[in-house]
C-alpha cells in the first residue's frame, strides 16, 4: 500500500469514526463531551503546529482561542439582532478570522526569536490579553463572559442547532474538515520548512528561508485553526468568558498536546480525546484527580518523552513486519507487575487522601475501587506497601526479558531497519 | 503509558458502576471539588449532604429520599455547564451551585435553553451563594431561585447601618477589579449618597484580581486620604492582604466587608490584631441565633469540625421540602411555583419570604464585628479564639429594592 | 567582467580585537578559489561575512556586481550564494532526502507556500533524487540524518549546499576529520558538483588544495597576504615565511 | 506630593527587595543549568509550609535555619531522580518537567495542609514597629526580609564571581565536557545548584510566609512575576534580576499613586478611541504593568536590560 493511499484510507476511517461515534456513545454526557473533544482536536493540533511541527513552545496558546470564541459569540448575538441572514455553520469562519487577525498581530511581535524567549513572549501576552479581558467589560463581558443562542439563527435545511447531537455533528465535521487542513499542511513546502526551521534555524537561513518568516506564518495559521476551534467553543456552550484565553486554557492545551506526543500528527489528537476524557470524568472517580494528572504528565516527560502516541510508533515497524507478536510474552510478563503497581499508587494516593483530608470530617472510612476498607487499620496501608514494592520489583525482573524481546524482534532479517 | 490506559478502564468502569437506583430524588451539587476553589465546595457540599440527612429522616420528600450528586466544576463556567449535563444525565432534575457568579450566570442560560429545548425535562436551579445582582434582575429567570442576599441587599443593609453611625465621615472604597467589584463599588458610591449625603467619599479604588501581593502603597493612599472607614467586596487572598498591610503600616480605620467571614478570613484577622475594627454583613450569626439554631451550629460543628457558613442552605433545604410537599410533586415546575412567595420562619429566627418577581429571598441581615467574645459567647472561628459579635439587626424589609426582572413566565 | 564576488576593505571586531582587517579581494566566475592560512587566522569570520551570518565592522562585499553588505543569510542566498559548515549543519531528524528536498525548495520559487502538497511537486522531487544520486546518499533516502555516519553527513552537507543550484558555492573545510579514502571521494565530488560555477572554499588539506583550486589566497592574521595560481603561491616568498614556511619545520 | 514620593519609593524598593528575594533562585537555577523552573515558586510555597511547620513545633528562628535547608534537600532529590532524567530531551523537556512538578506540589500542599490559610505568624522578636514615616508605621519585619533579600544578593554574588565553585559552576553551563574532563562532577554541581536554587527559594518562603498569606495556592498566584523579573532582567543575570526586581518594585507602586486616566489627560476623545479602556486609570493597571514591560522589553531586547544571551 502507498503512503498516500494509507493516508486516504486513515482519513476514511476517522470520518467513519467521527459519523458513528454518537449512536456508539449516545448518552447526552457523551455527545456533549464527545463535542468538547472534538473541538480540542482542532485546538490540540493547531498547537502542535507551533510545538511539535515548528518546535515553538507557546504559553498563550489560549489568547487566539479565547479571543475569536469572544469575536463568533458577538457575531453570533449581531446576528441574531439584525436578523442577517447567516447560518451557524459558518460562524466557525468568523472565529478563524479573528483568529488570524490576531496571529498575525502578536505573532509579528513574538516570532522574532524561538526558545525560551518566545515562551516567555507568549507568557506576557496571555497574561496582558486576560487581564485586559476584565478591563473591557463591553467587549468580554466582565467575569459572566458573553452568552449566545445558537439555535436563533438562520436554519439549514431545516436544522435550528438547539439539540447537542446536531452540534456534535456540525463540530464534527468542521473537526475532520480542519485536521484534514492542518494535515496537508505538513505536507507543503512551508509545512516541510517548519519542520527544516524546528531542527535547524540557522540552516534553514542558508537555504533561503527566513526562519522568523516561517514561524510567523506557521504562527498565523496556527492561531486560525484555534480561532475555529475558539469559535465552535462558543457555539458549543453558548457562552465565552475570559477563562478561555487564559493561562489554565494555554496550560491545558500543552498538556494535551505533549501527552498525546509531538512527535506524530495523530498525537494531539489522542491527547485532545483522552484528557478531556479525563477532565470530565476523573472528578467523579477520586478528588484527587489533579495530582493523578500531575503525575501523568511527569510521568510522560520522565517515561515516554515522546508521548502516547511516540511510544505506540515505536511498535509500528514491527507492526509492519508482523512482528508485534514476538514482544507479546514479555509484555503479558510486565502486565502483573505493572498493573500491581498502579493499583498500590492509586491506594497509595486515594488512602493518603482520606487520611489528610477527610478523615476528620468522615471518618477512617473509606473505599477504594469499591472495597470498603478503614484507613486507620493496618491492613490496607500493607497491602499498598506490598503491591508498590512487589510491582517495583517485579518490573525490575522483568525489564530486561522486555528488552531481550525487543531485541529480538527488532533484529534486522532484511526489510527497513 | 498502559497506566494511562489501565486508568481509562478503571475510570470507565467506575463510572459505568456508579449507575444507582431510581427511587431517590436526586439534586445535582455543582461547585469547585478541586484546585482553589474547592475548600469552599468541599465545606458546601458537606452542608447539602447533611441536610439532605435530615430531610430523609424527616421522611425524604414524598416519601422518597434525597441523594446529593457532587459534581465539580472547577469554578470554569463552561465546565459548570458539562457538569450540569452530566447531573441531569444522571437524573438530577434540581441542581446546586454557589460559589462564582460567572458559573451561576452560565448555569440560569444553561438551564433556561435545556428547559426550552427539552419540554417535560425541566430542570430547577437553586442559587446558594452567587451575589451578583444581575441574576436576579436582567438574567433572572423562571427556573431559578436565590437564598443568598444579593450584593445590593447586602449593601443596603451596611449603608442602612451607617446611617445610625455618625462618626463615620470619610469613606474610601476599595474593590477588586470584576464584576463584582465594580457593583460593590457602584452600590457603595449610590447607597452613601443616598442615604449618608453628608459623608465625603476620599477614595475609590479599584485593583487587579488576585494579582497584588503587596497592598502598601494602597494602604498608603488610603492614609494619605484621611478615611475613617473603608468598604470592601475583597475576598481571599486579596482581602488578608489588604488587612495585613493596614496593620503594618498602623491604619485605624472601621472596615466593612461582604466576605470578612470567607474561608481564612478570621485567620488573617486574627494575625493582624485588628480587634472589633473588620465587620461583615451576613444573614446569620451563631453567637447570636435563637436555641435551636445554635443547637444545629453545635452538631454541624461536632460532626464537620467546620463552622455551619451557610444558614441560608438550611433555608433552601427547608423551603425545597416545603415547596414539595405543598406541590404534592416532584416536578420542577410545580416546585417552583410554590417557592415563589413562600413565607417561612428562617434558620436564624426571623421571617423570610421568596419574592414572586425575581425570586429573590429576602431575610433579616446582621452585621457583625470580629474579635474577643464577650463572656458566654460560644463560637469561634478557624480555632482562633475570636468570634462575631452581632452589632445590628437590619429587617428584611428595609433591604427591598425593586428589581428590573422581566421574567419570561412557562 | 564582473567578479562573482569582491570584497572591498572589509573588515570585522569583535570587541577590541580586529579579526579582518580589510581584505580586498576579487573572484571570478566560474574560478575555483581556496583560502588558506594558519588556525585564527579568520578565514571562518570571512566566510560568515560573506554569507551574512555576521554583520562587517567596515567595508563592502558584492556579489555579482550587486552589493550584498549586511543583508540576512536568506536574502544572499536568494541572490544565488551557497555555502557549507564547517561543523555539520544539518536537519538533524529530517530524512536524507527532506534535507535534501528543503534545500531545493526556495530555488525552485515554492516559497512559503502552504497551498500545494510537496509530494506532487515533480521538479523538486527530481531535483532532490539527482542530488542525492550525485552525493552518493540515495541508498540512505529515507535514512534521518542524525544517524548517518560522518562521512555521510559530511557528502550530506554538501548536497544542502548545493542544491538550491547557487552559482557561488561557499565550502567551508569540506573534508575535514576524515580518512584519506573518504577525502578522495569528496574532493571527486567537489569536483563533479562545483562544474560550472564559482567556487570558494576554506581548506587546510593542502593536497586538496593544491589539486582542486584555479587560485589560492593566504589568509593571515586577517589580512590577505598573496592571492595567485597554486604555482605562484608555492613560490611566494611572504606566503613561504608566513605560512609554509611554518609547515616546514 | 514629598509624601507621596518617599512612600512610593520606600513601598517599591521594600516590594522589588521581596521579589529579588523570591527570584534570585530562579536566575541562579537559569544562569547555571539553563532551566527555566517553573516549580521555583512551588519551592517557595514548601518553605513557607516547612517554615510554618517548624515555628509552630519548636520556633521561628530554627525554622529560619532549618526549612531552607530541608527545601534545598527536595530540591537535590528531585534533580537527581527526576530532572537529570529528563535532561538529555533538552530544554523543552526540562522545562515540562517542572511544569509537571509545579501541579504535584500543589495537589500535595493541599493534601497535607488543607486548602485554607494557615495561621503562620511573624515571630515576637521581630514583631515591633522599626520606625515611623509621617505618621506610618514600618514594621521590623520588613526590615528583615529587605535585609535578607541585599544579603542573598551580595552572598550569590560573591560566590559566583570569588570563589573556585563559582568559576566552575558558571564554566559547566558553557563547556559541560571540558569541565569534566577537567575532573569535575559535572552531574553533582548541577544538583547542588539546583538544591541552592531551591533552598533560597525556601528561604524565601520562610521569610515571606508570616508577611503574606501561606495558602496552597500563593505558588501559583505568585509564579509568573518572578518570570517577568527575571527575563526583564536578562535571563541568567543575577544583578539585571536585582535591578528589575527594584524597577518592577517602583513602577507598580507609584503606578499605584497615580490615579490620572487617558480620559483626564486628553478629554473626551480618549473614550472615543480606546472606548473603555479610556477611563482605567493607571492605579488600576499597576500590577498589569510588569507584563506590559516584559512583553515590550523582549521585543525591542530579546536579551533582557542586562543579559547577554537569549535562551
Amino acid at each position: 500500500m502507498t503512503g498516500a493511499s494509507r493516508t486516504l484510507l486513515a482519513f476514511a476511517a476517522f470520518a467513519v469514526i467521527l459519523a458513528i461515534a454518537p449512536m456508539v456513545f449516545a448518552s447526552g454526557t457523551s455527545v456533549t463531551m464527545m463535542s468538547v473533544m472534538g473541538v480540542m482536536i482542532i485546538f490540540a493540533l493547531s498547537y502542535n503546529m507551533l510545538l511539535g511541527e515548528t518546535g515553538l513552545l507557546s504559553f498563550g496558546h489560549a489568547v487566539y482561542y479565547g479571543l475569536a470564541g469572544f469575536f463568533a459569540a458577538h457575531a453570533m448575538n449581531l446576528a441574531r439582532q439584525q436578523g442577517l441572514p447567516v447560518p451557524l455553520p459558518v460562524i466557525p469562519l468568523v472565529g478563524g478570522v479573528a483568529g488570524l487577525f490576531f496571529g498575525v498581530l502578536f505573532g509579528a511581535v513574538s516570532t522574532r526569536r524561538a526558545g525560551t524567549v518566545f515562551a516567555m513572549i507568549t507568557l506576557g501576552l496571555g497574561e496582558l490579553v486576560s487581564a485586559f479581558a476584565l478591563l473591557m467589560r463591553t467587549f468580554f463581558g466582565g467575569e459572566d463572559g458573553i452568552s449566545t443562542n445558537r439555535a436563533k439563527l438562520l436554519p439549514v435545511f431545516g436544522y435550528k442547532f438547539g439539540p447537542q447531537i446536531q452540534i456534535y455533528y456540525l463540530i464534527a465535521i468542521w473537526c475532520f474538515v480542519c485536521v484534514a487542513l492542518m494535515y496537508a499542511i505538513t505536507r507543503t513546502p512551508l509545512g516541510r520548512m517548519c519542520n527544516a526551521v524546528r531542527d535547524n534555524p540557522e540552516r534553514a537561513e542558508f537555504v533561503g528561508y527566513s526562519a522568523q518568516r516561517v514561524r510567523f506564518i506557521a504562527f498565523s495559521l496556527s492561531a486560525t485553526f484555534a480561532g475555529v476551534a475558539g469559535a465552535l467553543s462558543a457555539i458549543n456552550f453558548e457562552l465565552m468568558n475570559s477563562h478561555a484565553a487564559g493561562a489554565g486554557q494555554s496550560g491545558a492545551v500543552l498538556l494535551m498536546t505533549y501527552v498525546g506526543g509531538v512527535g506524530q500528527f495523530i498525537g494531539p489528537i489522542i491527547g485532545a480525546v483522552l484528557i478531556t476524557f479525563l477532565q470530565t470524568s476523573l472528578s467523579d472517580v477520586t478528588k484527587a484527580w489533579m495530582l493523578y494528572f500531575g503525575l501523568l504528565f511527569i510521568g510522560v516527560v520522565l517515561f515516554a518523552p515522546g508521548g502516547i502516541s511516540g511510544w505506540l510508533a515505536l511498535h509500528a515497524p514491527l507492526v509492519r513486519g508482523g512482528r508485534i507478536f514476538r514482544l507479546a510474552p514479555a509484555y503479558a510478563l510486565a502486565a502483573l507487575p505493572f498493573a500491581a503497581l498502579f493499583v498500590g499508587m492509586v491506594l497509595l494516593i486515594e488512602l493518603s487522601y482520606h487520611m489528610l483530608v477527610d478523615a476528620a470530617s468522615e471518618g477512617t472510612k473509606t473505599s477504594v475501587f469499591h472495597i470498603a476498607m478503614d484507613g486507620a487499620s493496618a491492613p490496607p496501608w500493607i497491602a499498598t506497601v506490598v503491591l508498590l514494592v512487589g510491582g517495583v520489583l517485579g518490573l525490575r525482573a522483568v525489564w530486561p526479558k522486555i528488552g531481550d524481546a525487543w531485541a529480538a524482534a527488532t533484529e534486522p532479517t532484511g526489510g527497513e531497519a | 503509558m498502559r497506566n494511562l490506559t489501565l486508568g481509562v478502564c478503571v475510570a470507565a468502569l467506575l463510572t459505568a458502576g456508579a449507575a444507582r437506583a431510581e427511587d431517590t430524588v436526586k439534586l445535582g451539587y455543582i461547585d469547585p471539588l478541586s484546585g482553589g476553589g474547592a475548600s469552599i465546595g468541599e465545606v458546601g457540599l458537606k452542608h447539602f449532604q447533611w441536610l439532605a440527612d435530615q430531610i430523609n429522616a424527616s421522611g425524604g420528600l414524598m416519601g422518597k429520599k434525597l441523594e446529593i450528586l457532587p459534581f465539580d466544576d472547577k469554578v470554569n463556567p463552561q465546565e459548570a455547564v458539562v457538569q450540569a449535563r452530566k447531573a441531569i444525565d444522571a437524573g438530577a432534575r434540581f441542581i446546586t451551585q454557589g460559589n462564582g457568579s460567572s458559573v451561576a450566570s452560565a448555569l440560569i442560560d444553561f438551564v433556561q435553553k435545556f428547559n426550552d429545548r427539552n419540554p417535560g425535562k425541566e430542570t430547577l436551579y437553586f442559587n446558594y451563594a452567587a451575589v451578583d445582582t444581575s441574576l436576579t434582575n436582567a438574567k433572572c429567570s423562571f427556573w431559578h431561585f436565590r437564598w443568598d442576599a444579593n450584593s445590593t441587599i447586602k449593601m443596603a443593609a451596611i449603608t442602612n447601618y451607617l446611617k445610625t453611625q455618625p462618626s463615620v465621615k470619610k469613606v474610601y472604597i476599595i474593590n477588586q477589579d470584576y464584576s463584582f467589584g465594580q457593583e460593590v463599588k457602584k452600590l457603595a458610591n449610590e447607597m452613601l449618597k443616598a442615604k449618608r449625603p453628608d459623608v465625603q467619599i476620599v477614595g475609590d479604588e479599584l485593583h487587579p484580581l488576585l494579582k497584588v501581593t503587596d497592598f502598601a502603597p494602597y494602604i498608603a493612599k488610603i492614609k494619605a486620604s484621611g478615611a475613617d472607614t473603608v468598604i470592601t467586596g475583597n475576598w481571599g487572598q486579596d482581602m488578608a492582604l489588604l488587612l495585613k498591610a493596614a496593620a503594618d503600616a498602623g491604619l485605624q480605620v472601621k472596615w466593612y466587608t461582604y466576605y470578612a467571614g470567607g474561608a481564612g478570613g478570621p485567620t488573617a484577622i486574627k494575625q493582624t490584631g485588628l480587634d472589633h475594627k473588620v465587620f461583615d454583613v451576613v444573614e446569620g450569626n451563631p453567637n447570636s441565633a435563637p436555641p435551636d439554631a445554635q443547637k444545629t451550629e453545635e452538631e454541624f460543628r461536632a460532626k464537620f469540625n467546620v463552622t455551619l457558613w451557610y444558614p441560608r442552605a438550611v433555608n433552601e433545604m427547608r423551603m425545597f421540602q416545603k415547596a414539595v410537599t405543598e406541590a404534592k410533586s416532584l416536578d420542577p415546575k410545580a416546585v417552583a411555583l410554590k417557592l415563589e412567595d413562600m413565607k417561612v420562619k428562617t434558620f436564624d429566627g426571623g421571617e423570610g419570604w421568596m419574592r414572586k418577581e425575581d425570586h429573590q429571598f429576602h431575610q433579616d441581615m446582621y452585621i457583625r464585628s470580629f474579635g474577643a467574645l464577650p463572656k458566654g459567647a460560644k463560637f469561634d472561628e478557624e480555632k482562633t479564639g475570636w468570634g462575631w459579635t452581632e452589632v445590628a439587626k437590619v429587617a428584611a424589609k428595609d433591604t427591598v429594592v425593586p428589581t428590573t426582572c422581566k421574567m419570561e413566565r412557562p | 567582467m564582473t567578479p562573482a564576488l569582491a570584497l572591498r576593505d572589509l573588515r570585522k571586531s569583535f570587541g577590541p580585537t580586529e579579526i579582518i582587517r580589510g581584505v580586498t579581494l576579487d573572484i571570478q566566475a566560474g574560478e575555483r578559489h581556496a583560502i588558506i592560512g594558519p588556525n585564527g587566522a579568520g578565514k571562518s569570520t570571512m566566510f560568515h561575512l560573506i554569507s551574512g551570518r555576521i554583520k562587517p565592522t567596515a567595508g563592502s562585499i558584492a556579489l555579482k556586481g550587486e552589493d550584498i553588505t549586511g543583508l540576512e543569510p536568506y536574502e544572499i542566498n536568494h541572490r544565488g550564494l551557497s555555502r557549507s559548515f564547517q561543523v555539520t549543519n544539518i536537519f538533524p531528524k529530517l530524512t536524507v532526502y527532506e534535507n535534501i528536498r528543503c534545500s531545493v525548495l526556495w530555488s525552485l520559487g515554492y516559497r512559503y507556500s502552504f497551498w500545494r502538497f510537496v509530494d506532487r511537486l515533480r521538479d523538486a522531487n527530481e531535483r532532490a533524487e539527482e542530488i542525492m544520486e550525485e552525493i552518493g546518499l540515495s541508498a540512505r533516502k529515507n535514512t534521518p540524518a542524525s544517524i548517518l555516519a560522518y562521512a555521510e553527513q559530511r557528502a550530506l552537507e554538501i548536497g544542502i549546499t548545493i542544491a538550491g543550484g547557487a552559482e557561488v558555492i561557499m565550502l567551508d573545510e569540506p573534508t575535514a576529520g576524515m580518512s584519506n579514502k573518504e577525502t578522495e571521494q569528496a574532493v571527486a565530488l567537489i569536483r563533479k558538483v562545483s562544474e560550472g560555477r564559482t567556487l570558494v572554499m576554506v581548506e587546510h588539506d593542502m593536497s586538496v588544495v593544491f589539486g582542486l583550486a584555479d587560485r589560492i589566497s593566504v589568509l593571515v592574521y586577517g589580512q590577505i597576504i598573496a592571492t595567485g595560481a597554486p604555482a605562484e603561491i608555492r613560490a611566494d616568498k611572504a606566503v613561504r615565511e608566513a605560512y609554509l614556511g611554518e609547515e616546514a619545520h | 506630593m514629598l509624601e507621596i514620593i518617599t512612600f512610593s519609593t520606600l513601598n517599591g524598593v521594600l516590594y522589588g527587595m521581596l521579589l529579588f528575594m523570591m527570584a534570585s533562585g530562579l536566575t541562579l537555577i537559569f544562569s547555571m543549568m539553563g532551566v527555566l523552573n517553573f516549580a521555583h515558586a512551588s519551592f517557595y510555597m514548601i518553605g513557607a509550609y516547612f517554615g510554618f511547620e517548624i515555628s509552630r513545633r519548636i520556633g521561628f528562628w530554627p525554622g529560619f535555619v532549618v526549612a531552607p535547608l530541608l527545601v534545598g534537600g527536595v530540591g537535590a532529590l528531585i534533580e537527581r531522580f527526576g530532572l537529570r532524567r529528563v535532561h538529555g530531551y533538552g530544554h523543552v523537556a526540562e522545562l515540562l518537567f517542572t511544569f509537571g512538578l509545579a501541579f504535584v506540589i500543589e495537589e500535595l500542599v493541599n493534601m497535607f495542609w488543607g486548602r485554607l490559610p494557615v495561621d503562620y505568624r511573624v515571630p515576637p522578636s521581630l514583631d515591633f514597629v522599626a520606625f515611623k514615616l509621617f505618621d506610618t508605621t514600618y514594621p521590623a519585619y520588613r526590615m528583615f526580609m529587605l535585609a535578607t533579600a541585599v544579603a542573598m544578593f551580595v552572598f550569590l554574588i560573591l560566590i559566583l564571581k570569588r570563589t573556585r565553585v563559582g568559576l566552575i559552576i558558571q564554566a559547566a553551563l558553557t563547556h559541560p565536557n571540558m569541565v569534566a574532563m577537567l575532573g569535575h562532577d559535572v552531574p553533582t554541581v548541577f544538583m547542588l545548584v539546583f538544591g541552592v536554587g531551591a533552598a533560597l527559594a525556601g528561604l524565601a518562603g520562610v521569610i515571606a510566609g508570616p508577611a503574606l498569606v501561606t495558602q496552597p495556592s500563593m505558588a501559583g498566584l505568585l509564579g509568573p512575576i518572578l518570570f517577568v523579573v527575571i527575563v526583564v532582567g536578562g535571563l541568567g543575570s543575577l544583578t539585571g534580576a536585582f535591578l528589575a526586581s527594584l524597577l518592577i518594585g517602583l513602577v507598580q507602586t507609584f503606578a499605584v499613586a497615580i490615579n490620572g486616566s487617558l480620559f483626564d489627560l486628553i478629554g473626551p476623545t480618549a473614550t472615543t478611541i480606546f472606548g473603555e479602556l479610556g477611563s482605567v486609570t493607571v492605579a488600576q493597571i499597576a500590577p498589569i504593568l510588569p507584563y506590559l514591560l516584559l512583553v515590550v522589553v523582549l521585543i525591542v531586547r530579546p536579551t533582557g536590560l542586562f543579559g547577554n544571551r537569549e535562551t
